[in-house]
């Protein structure tokens, strides 16, 4: 398998802010991920993962290397999907259904009924079929995230970035779009980077796990080798749980 | 529209507002410039009329070439044919009474007004009626400048409607509009201060016609229709002032009976009247920079008068 | 929604009577001297004024004329206005090199008069009815660009990124989420020039009357200079009533079926 | 931050000079007929009679005191009309019917030309510089409250709820959280009724000009009447200069210590 | 102990949205709420959690009625302070330490000293020391709820009203503020409703848990009568968790 991104040497330091005591969030980062890997990025709050996918997705400035299938990018694109963290990134002035389909149609995709199919797929996919119509700001907080995921998803992007997309979500549905997520990573030739603060999440989805410092280095990287499905009760979940459990209370 | 397009050539005149400009609404509506010219050469004009608000304005109208007549307090056609615009006066259209109204009592006489530090409402600073306010004060043994910073500057309207309403002592203006006040005396206890007419009557040159070199030189014939046009219409008014009163009452808002009234108190005359003497006058107290030297600086060939 | 519309339509007639019983009172008290009425007239001077406006027009033209050829120019100055901040901001958004010469411009030109201007404008349109556009386009144009411009820094950076980040070119940007996102600020915009144009071209025509094409502005002044206050007032009501009609009619609309639809603002 | 300042000054400067050359090579063509120097004059003419403004005058009153005549009404009128939109428009947050007649009284006033009003302002003020303080407050008022009442209808509700769950009244609802959160829409206003105020100011001296209190716009009237373009030009200049110090000197920097510094705009 | 918020009747519809089935989000909605009580309110998304919080909090007009302390409030006040579920209400114009401090001063704090001093406290709290000079928009997604977090809990309200405020957190920093709460609770005269998506935070925090069903009925109304601490090894807790989860799956 080939790296479809690697960084190198990345440093990353917001303009006037000293930060911490090195100056900067991220500092000489490095990161090699294969194709249809799935990494989940565990950290405390503020370490810096969103800063570091917002490099990826090439929202920041930085300095050092990131290559993207080879090509160093340091412009946005349709390769890597992000879904952000804020409960606000969907446009208020579309409607749910069209918040799905303008990217699709800038994507290429015109005829309206195949459209309109993959905003019902995908709708149904995240639990919210019927909102078609609604606008933004009248679905509820775990509603606006779920729309967001859809949007990402229907864009059959190489990478998907996500910042802790399941948060604002109850059990289970978490449970289900777990299961939808592992199965697009299973069929379909996608990478994903998923930003969690569930461990139980980031075991049950990645294969492969990291977890970054308080003060951005990567303190654990993981392969996980757990056989799928992996539940609670799969063996060995219970040593790889206490494993990040134990390094996020240090 | 279309006869208009298929004309042979034209001609943009600029003018101001008010009964001064009497005359040319004669000429427009009459359509006398087109059949003077149709008669003196068989072609067709169109004339195309402009009401500008401003002197300076029709000033650069002509100066670039988009205007090449233009009717003027003769103040500003003065300044114009000597900062070069390039035009000079190629008629006279009117001369109108002045006169400075007050509502204060202790105002009788200019004297009094020099000792006061009351407000004297007229056009603009510069203007005409700035300058025969400087004669009448130069007339009366004054400076010529004494009333400057008693000065206000706004239009003629309102300068009455301040008069009117007690806002400022004195108002300084021209017909209608000192008539109406003159009607209000009683009413509302105004008085006028005499001294205006001693130097300046409706004889004197108030409004003129300018008329640029190119179209004077260029064009004769056209030259010729305009000045025998606007000749007609000035003797229009003054051979048959009630038909001429029926049509310009509309535009002055006025009835015909008072029209004909304002129009018989106005001189409507081509020759002009104390141009000359008005220009050396400006040039003597600083309303020109440049004095002329002759009439011949201010006037083409034909005009009559001094 | 209903019922406020119906609450603040009634406010506001209250208002306006009250406003109006005011003005008559002061009116009928002759307290401005002998020619009080010609200053100050009654609403029933101005009332009657109004009916004559438009019964007999002015100088044998009919007043619809004045309306329908100031409406001609200021339509034209207006969306030439329009287009014109929408384009320029729109490619400050493009190029940065842009935005600093255009944010320039803006300041500078937003400053100098229209009169100042006038030499200017007729040593290059000459003497006709553009140079009324023109004067209207200048009215608009300056304070439309400085609200699209600001709207566009203002807007929350994450949907810029979203715009992006789907892959929407700088054109897409801008007709995606620069100006659906701005709208708000759009919308204040539009409203401001509206009210720019309207005063741009009553200026315009005052200082500038073209005989053949003649306007509002052209009228208004000739009732100033005929001392006919009672047609200038009643004149400036059917400006005011275009205007306001415009404004409930045209403009909330849009707000209401934009950005209050879309929940960006009460 | 500060090498982009370096930038846009830079590119600035190259057009202000590429604009000059273009006039000047427009100037030296003399291609507006024989009085092309008289309409059109060159820079040199323009810069020579920039300095005699500054060192002559005119009719013996130094240039200095047109200058400071004009700030001294520009910036009484600017405050008292800033502060007269901030206030309404903040009574309008407070009282829903006041709203609803603030907003139609905007609408109806921000359409009323300046001279139209004249007459009454004339009767109500006297004839005093106040008179062109007035219009100075007209032209800034209306379009100021515009950006306030629409800025404060789009700051987000979050910010209004989480004001009032703090206890905050009306008062400090509207100092606390309405006017920091529409700060955007206010530096927006400010630099747009900036440039209304220089515009009012000259317009309302160039119809009502006062000689004992000469400023700017009756300056320009002068050099406008005795066809002195250069001069004309030269005070422009001046005009604009004053302009573009304030934009860049006062409101560029309260942006940056307001909305840029607390992420609101970019 | 007396009731300290008591819910009767209520009923909810957004107007211009036909909403669920019966047209409103909330319908012949009951509670009763008692001094000192910790309310968790667990349901799926969009089930009308938030909806409910906001009438309570004063900032949605409603039907029915809702009484604290036996007055009928309709409006918003300090008495019941909100810890919203959006990132962004943090006032971004004011810093951490300003946005703090100035609710306080409105409640009548003015010693500078004091303000600093309750500043520090809470915000050592929420484990966010040396974060006072910053702006909201130099904070990470988590770092701006815990500010909001603070503000809140430095107000010292009647009620405190909390619409999933440790989303956000990792494990541990959560683990943290659970405790926190816990103690505050205890030791203090204080109300908490708290809306959370987590089954095993509700057990550990909640003397009252309450499920809603999707239609925004309680389905669910349990008095949580384990004794505290509450660990996952507690006596009953399997059963309780179980029970919610269940409840969550139907
Ligand atoms: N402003 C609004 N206008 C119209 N409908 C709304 C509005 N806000 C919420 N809704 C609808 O009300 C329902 C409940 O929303 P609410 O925000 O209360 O859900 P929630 O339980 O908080 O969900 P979540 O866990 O996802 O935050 C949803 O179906 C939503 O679509
Ligand atoms: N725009 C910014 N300006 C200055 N500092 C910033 C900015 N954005 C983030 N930071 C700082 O960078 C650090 C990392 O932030 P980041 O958002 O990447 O954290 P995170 O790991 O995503 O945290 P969380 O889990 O809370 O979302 C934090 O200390 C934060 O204060
Ligand atoms: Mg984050
Ligand atoms: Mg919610």
């Amino acid at each position: 398998m080939s790296s479809v991104l690697s960084i190198r040497h990345l440093k990353k330091a917001y303009p006037g802010d000293p930060g911490r005591s090195d100056g900067s969030v991220l500092e000489d980062f490095n990161l090699e991920l294969e194709e249809r890997e799935f990494l989940c990025i565990l950290g405390p709050s503020g370490c810096g993962k969103t800063t570091l996918l917002r490099c990826i997705a090439g929202f920041e400035p930085y300095e050092g290397e990131i290559r993207i299938q080879d090509q160093v990018k340091c412009e946005p694109g349709t390769d890597r999907i992000m879904v952000f963290q804020d409960f606000n990134q969907l446009f208020p002035w579309k409607t749910v259904e069209k918040n799905i389909q303008y990217p699709l149609r800038k994507k290429g995709i015109r005829d309206k009924e195949e459209l309109e199919q993959i905003t019902a797929e995908y709708l149904e996919k995240v639990k919210l079929p019927g909102t078609e119509k609604k606008y933004p700001h009248q679905l509820s907080g775990g509603m606006k995230q779920r729309v967001a995921i859809a949007r990402a998803l229907a864009l059959k992007p190489k990478i998907i970035l996500m910042d802790e997309p399941f948060a604002a979500l109850d059990a289970m549905t978490r449970n289900r779009l777990q299961a939808e997520l592992l199965h697009i990573s299973e069929t379909e030739d996608c990478t994903f980077v998923f930003i969690t603060h569930n461990i139980q999440e980031a075991i049950v989805l990645g294969s492969r796990i990291i977890l970054m410092s308080g003060s951005g280095k990567v303190k654990i990287d993981h392969r996980n080798t757990l056989p799928r499905p992996i539940t609670p009760s799969t063996d060995g979940y219970g040593e790889l749980w206490k494993l990040f459990h134990d390094a996020l209370e240090e | 529209p279309a006869a208009a397009e298929a004309a042979d050539t034209s001609v943009n005149l600029a003018f101001q507002y008010g009964l001064a400009y009497a005359p040319l609404t004669i000429a427009k509506e009459q359509k006398l410039i087109e059949q003077a010219y149709e008669e003196a050469t068989g072609k067709t004009v169109e004339v195309t009329w402009t009401q500008m608000s401003a002197g300076a304005d029709i000033n650069t109208g002509i100066a670039s070439g988009s205007v090449q007549v233009g009717f003027m307090g003769v103040g500003p056609a003065i300044t114009g044919c000597m900062s070069g615009v390039g035009y000079k006066i190629f008629m006279n259209l009117s001369g109108q009474e002045h006169g400075l109204m007050s509502n204060r009592e202790e105002l009788a006489t200019l004297e009094d007004l020099v000792n006061s530090d009351e407000q004297v409402a007229l056009v603009n600073i510069g203007s005409i009626q700035h300058i025969i306010l400087a004669k009448a004060l130069e007339h009366a043994g004054f400076d010529a400048h004494a009333l400057d910073a008693n000065l206000i500057a706004m239009k003629h309207p309102d300068g009455m409607t301040a008069l009117e309403s007690g806002n400022v002592a004195c108002h300084l203006t021209t017909n209608p509009y000192i008539y109406k006040e003159r009607e209000d005396m009683e009413a509302s206890g105004l008085h006028e201060i005499e001294g205006i007419s001693d130097v300046w009557s409706a004889d004197n040159s108030f409004i003129v016609g300018v008329c640029s070199a190119e179209l004077c030189e260029e064009d004769p014939a056209l030259y010729e229709a305009l000045c025998q046009a606007f000749a007609e219409a000035i003797a229009y008014i003054n051979e048959h002032g009630e038909e001429a009163a029926k049509i310009t009452c509309e535009f002055d808002g006025t009835t015909p009976e008072e029209e004909l009234q304002y129009l018989e108190a106005g001189t409507y005359a081509t020759e002009t009247s104390g141009v000359f003497e008005l220009a050396t006058f400006m040039a003597e107290h600083d309303f020109l920079d440049t004095a002329p030297e002759s009439f011949a600086d201010l006037a083409y060939e034909n005009v009559e008068g001094n | 929604m209903k019922k406020e519309k119906l609450q603040s339509c009634f406010v506001q007639l209250v208002f306006v009577a009250a406003v109006a019983s005011v003005w008559e009172a002061t009116a009928r008290a002759h307290i401005f001297g002998a020619r009080s009425e010609l200053i100050f007239p009654t609403l029933e001077a101005i009332g009657s004024a109004f009916v004559k406006n438009f019964a007999s027009g002015y100088a044998g033209v009919s007043f619809w004329i004045y309306i329908l050829n100031s409406m001609k120019l200021l339509l034209l100055g207006l969306v030439l206005g329009i287009a014109g901040a929408v384009l320029f901001s729109g490619l400050s958004v493009a190029s940065r090199v842009f935005y600093y010469i255009y944010n320039l411009v803006v300041s500078v030109f937003d400053l100098i008069p229209g009169v100042a201007l006038l030499p200017v404008i007729i040593i290059l349109f000459g003497i006709r009815p553009s140079v009324i556009v023109f004067l209207v386009v200048h009215a608009v144009i300056w304070p439309m660009s400085r609200n699209i411009l600001d709207g566009f820094a203002a807007i929350p950076r994450i949907y810029v990124e979203a715009g992006k980040n789907i892959g929407l070119n700088q054109l897409e940007l801008l007709t995606g989420v620069y100006i659906p996102a701005a709208t708000s600020y759009l919308v204040s915009g539009l409203k401001v020039s509206w009210a720019r144009a309207w005063r741009g071209l009553i200026s315009a025509e005052m200082i500038f009357g073209i005989a053949s094409c003649p306007g509002i502005g052209l009228y208004i002044n000739q009732m100033r200079t005929n001392m006919k206050n009672a047609e200038m007032y009643a004149t400036l009501i059917v400006i005011v009533l275009i205007g306001v009609l415009v404004q409930y009619g045209i403009l909330e609309p849009i707000e209401t079926h934009t950005v209050k639809k879309w929940g960006m603002t009460k």
